[in-house]
C-alpha cells in the first residue's frame, strides 16, 4: 500500500477528532486533489471494516462501524460495571484527599503508570480533569460533586485523617544523592539543596 | 544536575571496570580483572563519601577482583573465601553484563529512528456516566490512603538503615592503623575476628589501600600459615 | 468479512487503550481459540497498514504503524518524547530478554541497585511490575505495550534473538574474534531477519 495512504491512516488514528482537509494538507505536503483521491481509497477499503471513515464539510474522522455499536455497547458497559482493582481504589484515594492533583504527582506517588486507571476513573464519572489554576498547559484531577454526594461528603477536612494521610502521602523524597551523607539533616536539606552543590557530586558525567 | 539525571549517568561498577579492561584492550578474563585491580580500587578512592548502598555495590565486586588478584598471594584465605562461590563467577558477570549492554545498544538503534506508534489519544466523551463501584467506601479508601502511608515511609526508612550498616573505607583504614599503633603486629585472623560480611569485605579492601601505600606490609612464613599484618619498614619480630 | 472480526475492530478502536482477551470472550461469547484466530487474522490484515494490531501477554491495543511514527509527530507536533537514558535502556534490555524477571536478577547482572531506575521505568509504563504466577510472594518485571509503541516495535517474534544480537562478546578467556563486522552492521541484518528465525527468538511468552 501506498506511503502516503498509510500516513493518512495514522494520522487520522491517532487524532481520535474530525481533522480538516487542509491540516493533511500542511502536514503531508500534498496537494488536495491527491489526498481526495486517497482518503476516497480509504473510505472503500475501510467500508466492510469494524472501523469507518466518516467525512462531512472536508473533515475526516474514524470511526466505529454503526452495526458494531451493540457490541461496542456491551463492551463499554461491561467496562462500567467491573469492580475497582486495589490499583484503581488506591488511584482513587489519593485523588480524594490530595484534589486537585496532576497525573506526574499521582504517577510518582504511586510509583507506576496511571494513565489507564486514571481513563477508567474518569469515564466512570467518579473523578474529572481539569486545567490547573496555576499552570494552564497542566492538568489536574478531582472528584466529581456527584462522587462526592455519593460518598456523603461536604468537606474534604472531614475525611478521616486528612491532615495526617495528606501530609504522609506526598512526593517521595529523593533517596539519599550518591556523594552526600544520607542521614536525616541531610535528606531534608537535599530537597532545596541549590544546585551548585551538585558539582561536588561524586559522580561522573 | 538533578537528581535522576546524576543516577542515571553514574556509572556502576561493572560499567567502570568493563571500560578499565577495555581501554586497555583486554580480553575478559580472571588475568586481566586481577591487572586492573588497583585502578578499580583507585577508582573506589575517588569516590569518598558515595552514598551507601552504591559503595555496597562497589565493595562487592572490590572484594571479588582482591580475591583473584590474591589467588596466588594467599592461597590458605582465598581457600576460606572461595566456599562462596560467587567469589569466582566475576569474569562470567563482566561477560553477561556487556551482552546485555549490546542489548542496550540495539534498543538504542531502534529508538534513534524515532518509529513510535501512538495510540488513540481520545476517547468519547459521551462514554462517561456515573457509575461508581459500590465497594469503593470512604473507610475502603482511607485504608488505601493509610497502605501508601505507610509503604512511602518504608520507601524513605531504607535507604536511612543502610547508612548504619555500611562503614566508610576512610574510617575502617583508620581503625586499622589505630590497632597496628598499639600493637605494631596483628594478625589478619584478628583483623577479620566477629566481622560482618560487609566488614571483611571492608577490612580487606582497606588493608590492600595500607599495602599499596606503603603503610603496612603483609608476611606469611609459609603457606597455610598465618598472615601477620605490620607497619611498613619495622623489623619483624 | 466475518461479523465478529469486524465487531472485534470496533471494540479494539473504541478502547483506545490495552484490552485483555478475557475481557473480548465476555464481551463477545467466544472461546479463546477462535478469538485468536481472528485476532492473528486482523493482525496480518493491518500490518501493512496505518494502524497496526500488537499484542502483549494476551492484551491488545491498536497504534499507528511505527514507520508513520515522524508524520505523526509531526501532526500532534506537541508530542515530544523523552529519551531513554544508558541506565534505563540496560535494565530494559535486561527485562526484554529474560522475562519475567525478578529485581534481584537483575541487580545480578547490572551489579547495581536497580530500584530506583526500576521505578522510573515503572512511571513511564515501559515496564509493569506482577507477582511471580510460580511463587505469589515475588515480584516479576515484564516490558509492556507502551515499550513496544516507544522502539517501534510491532512484533514481539520479530526481535532479534539474543545469542544473535549478542554474538559480539566472546565467552571469558577467550580472546575476541579477529574480523569480526561490526556491531552496527549486524544489528542492521537482524532486524530484517526472516520470520523463520523468530521460533528460535531467546523471547519468552
Amino acid at each position: 500500500m501506498n506511503d502516503t495512504q498509510s500516513q493518512i491512516e495514522s494520522i487520522l488514528f491517532a487524532a481520535s477528532r474530525p481533522v480538516k482537509l487542509g491540516e493533511l494538507v500542511k502536514t503531508l505536503g500534498l496537494g488536495k486533489t491527491e489526498l481526495l483521491e486517497l482518503l476516497e481509497k480509504i473510505k472503500n477499503e475501510y467500508s466492510a471494516r469494524g472501523i469507518n471513515l466518516i467525512e462531512k464539510d472536508e473533515r475526516y474522522q474514524l470511526v466505529t462501524n454503526p452495526a458494531n455499536g451493540p457490541a461496542v455497547g456491551n463492551f463499554n458497559s461491561a467496562e462500567l460495571r467491573e469492580k475497582l482493582t486495589d490499583a484503581s481504589l488506591e488511584t482513587l484515594a489519593i485523588i480524594l484527599y490530595k484534589q486537585p492533583v496532576s497525573r506526574a504527582e499521582i504517577e510518582a506517588i504511586r510509583g507506576v503508570n496511571s494513565q489507564y486507571i486514571l481513563r477508567q476513573l474518569l469515564i466512570r464519572g467518579m473523578v474529572e480533569k481539569s486545567t490547573s489554576s496555576e499552570d494552564s498547559r497542566r492538568y489536574v484531577y478531582k472528584t466529581t460533586l456527584e462522587f462526592m454526594t455519593h460518598l456523603g461528603i461536604t468537606d474534604m477536612k472531614n475525611l478521616p485523617d486528612f491532615e495526617m494521610l495528606t501530609r504522609a502521602v506526598s512526593l517521595p523524597e529523593e533517596p539519599p544523592l550518591p556523594g552526600k551523607k544520607s542521614n536525616d539533616e541531610e535528606l531534608e536539606k537535599n530537597e532545596n539543596a541549590p544546585a551548585s552543590q551538585d558539582e561536588e557530586s561524586g559522580i561522573k558525567n | 544536575m538533578p537528581y535522576q539525571v546524576r543516577i542515571e549517568k553514574f556509572q556502576g561498577p561493572l560499567e567502570v571496570l568493563l571500560q578499565l579492561i577495555e581501554e586497555q584492550k583486554l580480553p575478559i578474563s580472571e588475568i586481566s580483572l586481577a591487572e586492573v585491580t588497583q585502578q578499580f580500587l583507585e577508582h573506589i578512592k575517588s569516590l569518598q563519601d558515595i552514598n551507601p548502598e552504591l559503595l555496597a555495590d562497589f565493595l562487592t565486586v572490590a572484594s571479588k577482583l582482591l580475591v583473584i588478584k590474591s589467588k596466588t598471594l594467599l592461597p590458605s584465605l582465598v581457600e576460606e573465601l572461595e566456599e562462596e562461590e560467587e567469589f569466582s563467577d566475576l569474569a562470567y558477570q563482566l561477560t553477561q553484563f556487556k551482552k546485555f549492554k549490546l542489548v542496550a545498544k540495539y534498543l538504542e538503534s531502534l529508538e534513534t529512528k524515532k518509529h513510535y506508534s501512538f495510540a488513540r489519544e481520545g476517547w468519547e466523551e459521551d462514554f462517561v456516566s456515573f457509575y461508581p463501584d459500590p465497594t469503593a467506601s470512604i473507610g475502603v479508601l482511607y485504608k488505601a490512603m493509610q497502605s501508601l502511608a505507610h509503604s512511602l515511609e518504608e520507601i524513605t526508612r531504607l535507604p536511612k538503615q543502610m547508612v548504619k550498616e555500611v562503614i566508610s573505607i576512610s574510617q575502617k583504614i583508620k581503625d586499622l592503623q589505630n590497632l597496628l599503633g598499639q600493637k605494631i603486629e596483628i594478625k589478619l585472623s584478628e583483623a577479620l575476628q566477629k566481622k560482618s560480611r560487609t566488614e571483611i569485605i571492608v577490612t580487606f579492601l582497606a588493608l590492600l589501600e595500607l599495602i599499596k601505600q606503603r603503610i603496612l606490609t603483609v608476611d606469611q612464613e609459609m603457606l597455610f600459615s598465618e598472615i601477620k599484618i605490620r607497619k611498613f619498614n619495622q623489623p619483624v619480630i
